[in-house]
């Protein structure tokens, strides 16, 4: 047994919209037709169609049209609302009936993505974008991440979830040590709006673990010289870096910079360093090729020069 | 044993109070999904709606044997497991109407299959005979001529679903010490 | 191209071991069957077999078999490694080659599980169960709660995650208000173990939410009477429950305690309280089939009585 036959007979009333959503402050017309004779109860004649808009009463023009139904027609010049319900309702028992709806959504096309930035994650190589959304068009708006190879059609990505302007593209998805372009694609149904596009590769923006500061000593011995040995870290062991040391007095607001330092490993040695004084010592390393982001500062060291 | 004597039966006793429980139990989450109905389509009272009621020629589930009148209790736990099967189904309408609630449907759903199959064990302990159901197949769902009409077809389930849980609970209650 | 040739030029040494899971002490026999004329570069007569138990040498007896090959025989009378590997090594080129290898695990048969107890939690109706494991088998166990509806041959449960003790039944898979049996069954290679069934209505081992304590006034006035409101959590509403209050001046050890109280919601009224005094008082609830557990005490509320 079925509960409902929605065949039924069905007809008796319906609204009809211009269109479900609109731009907000635009102009929204909409229909409500009763075919009384197939209204049970409802006396031909007497049929009297009234309007709200969520719940405030709003007025339509009603007339008769062919075949003994009765149409009531609404303009509402100026919608203003983003989200609303417009209500048909006809007397009838000596009640008001709610006999057809139609939903209205109001907003804006989607505003144009910005500030896109990616970074490329180390430990599982996910490619990691977060951008600004721009302003809300009140409209549901679908966003999506996409990447594609310089040369293939294909087009991946990610889609952020829970409304976050942040998502990960799996490393499956990635060309890695290749130009791929990325941008964001913001879609309702008022439009779409694209980002600019950003042509990177993945690599370029790897974000790098930051190198281990090993040991620090006065070498040569007696000298006002102090030689720190530091190696990268274990996943950014296969490419080419270049990393620079800071290093302060503990009291001191500014920072000696040593640049240039090249390699895997090694010792690195800064003279000119005052006896008997506590330093505080942290290195951090970046491509070779200059682009991409600085690895954090490594955790820090200290180390106390020896007395005069 | 004719049921008047097995309601000192202790056992029947306890199913009788355990799904009592259970029935108030599905009658809250009934009226939780009425008052969200509520608030998402503003369809709320349903002196408003009974033209299209008319309109979507909504049945009810009969439970005449469940009235004092002509109270039979095999006929009635049995009316009450074909009602509970048939709203079991048509809850899949009210799970389309709203899928952010998806698991609070799906409970009811759970809910009403454990309670029938709780009758059925309990005819079964009684030597009273019950009809086996076919599994889930249940066919297609209604397919509703507007977001509109589907809405008040969930609002009518939902209110039909809920004075049939009434009746079935008054009529477990009649046989409860 | 594929880089392993499995086909190969293999039988040219295989291992084969009596079982590859013994009981912990039990002896262990294997076998190294070379034969020689598979074995590019080995000559015939000169096959020198030897074993290794991991890294320590254990003595084998090399003996001659038709068709040329050779066969060491292993006997290890006691064998107490948990898990070990037997290589069969022969000389080749002046060098020792590792030509086989068998994998042997020993350990007991699964301890019986015990201590089995479950929760219901009214929020998702999911049933929680924990037990104590026994004693290590050694042996890769798999662990599974199972469960049974009282009528149903239908065995459902759950399988606890990260060599954990519980694990939780999902609402789907049970029956409620009515009775269910739960176990939990270890099997490895070595046998199988159940602990004690279960026979459980999930119900009746809700874990129930506090309820809450309204408001609490001095009625009738002037008197050394109080009035507490009280209301069961809503996850309660549809239970039949029984439940207590307890209540101390600040500075008691001791609590006094109200039993017996029934209903959805209420009011509850004690006396002989101290004037100008302050109380705290919690309540909870159970069902009032006096089967599961207690809620928790609700958040405590203070009230000071009025001065004499």
């Amino acid at each position: 047994l079925l509960l409902l036959c929605p065949g039924g007979t069905l007809g008796c009333a319906s609204v009809a919209a211009g269109s479900p959503v609109v731009p907000l402050g635009s102009a929204v017309t909409a229909s409500c037709t009763i075919q009384s004779e197939l209204c049970r109860g409802l006396e031909p004649g007497k049929v009297r169609i009234t309007w709200m808009l969520d719940n405030e009463p709003v007025a339509g023009t009603q007339h008769r049209a062919p075949g003994g139904t009765e149409v009531s027609n609404l303009t509402l010049p100026q919608f203003n609302h983003t989200e609303a319900k417009l209500w048909c309702w006809v007397e009838w028992n000596g009640t008001k009936q709610r006999v057809g709806m139609a939903e209205i959504r109001a907003g804006y096309p989607p505003a144009k993505p910005f500030n896109l930035s990616c970074v490329l994650n180390l430990s599982d190589y996910g490619l990691t974008c977060q951008w600004e959304q721009g302003a809300n068009s009140h409209l549901p708006t679908s966003i999506a991440l996409k990447c594609a190879g310089s040369r293939t059609q294909a087009v991946t990505g990610c889609t952020p979830q829970g409304g976050h302007s942040h998502c990960t593209v799996p490393r499956q998805l990635l060309q890695l040590y290749r130009q791929m372009e990325i941008w964001v694609s913001a879609t309702n149904a008022l439009g779409t709006a694209e980002s600019e596009h950003l042509c990177i590769d993945p690599m370029d923006v790897a974000k790098l673990d930051p190198p281990a500061l090993q040991s620090i000593q006065s070498i040569p011995f007696q000298t006002d010289c102090v030689a720190l040995a530091w190696e990268v870290a274990r996943t950014n062991a296969h490419m080419d870096l270049q990393c620079e040391l800071r290093y302060r007095a503990a009291e001191e607001p500014a920072w000696a910079l040593v640049t240039g330092i090249v390699g895997q490993s090694g010792t690195t040695q800064c003279c000119g360093f005052l006896f008997g004084t506590q330093y505080h010592f942290q290195m951090r390393c970046r491509r070779s090729t200059a682009r991409g982001y600085w690895s954090e500062w490594s955790p820090g060291r200290n180390y106390t020069t020896h007395e005069k | 044993a004719p049921l008047a004597e097995l309601s000192g039966d202790q056992d029947f006793q306890l199913f009788l109070h355990k799904n009592l429980e259970f029935t108030r139990k599905i009658k809250g989450d009934v009226a939780a999904l009425q008052r969200l109905v509520c608030d998402t389509f503003q369809l709320c009272k349903e002196e408003e709606l009974l033209l299209v009621r008319q309109d979507l020629g909504i049945a009810q589930a009969p439970l005449e044997q469940c009235h004092s009148r002509t109270f039979q209790a095999e006929a009635c736990f049995s009316q009450i497991r074909a009602g509970l099967r048939t709203y079991h189904g048509s809850l899949a309408s009210v799970l389309e109407l709203l899928p952010g609630h998806a698991g609070l449907v799906e409970t009811l759903q759970l809910d009403a299959a454990n309670l029938s199959s709780n009758i059925q064990q309990q005819m079964e302990d009684l030597g009273l005979d019950t009809v086996t159901f076919p599994s889930e197949d249940r066919g297609p769902l209604p397919a509703f001529s507007s977001r509109f009409h589907h809405q008040v077809g969930g609002f009518f389930i939902l209110a039909n679903f809920q004075r049939f849980l009434e009746t079935a609970y008054r009529a477990l209650r009649h046989l409860a010490r």
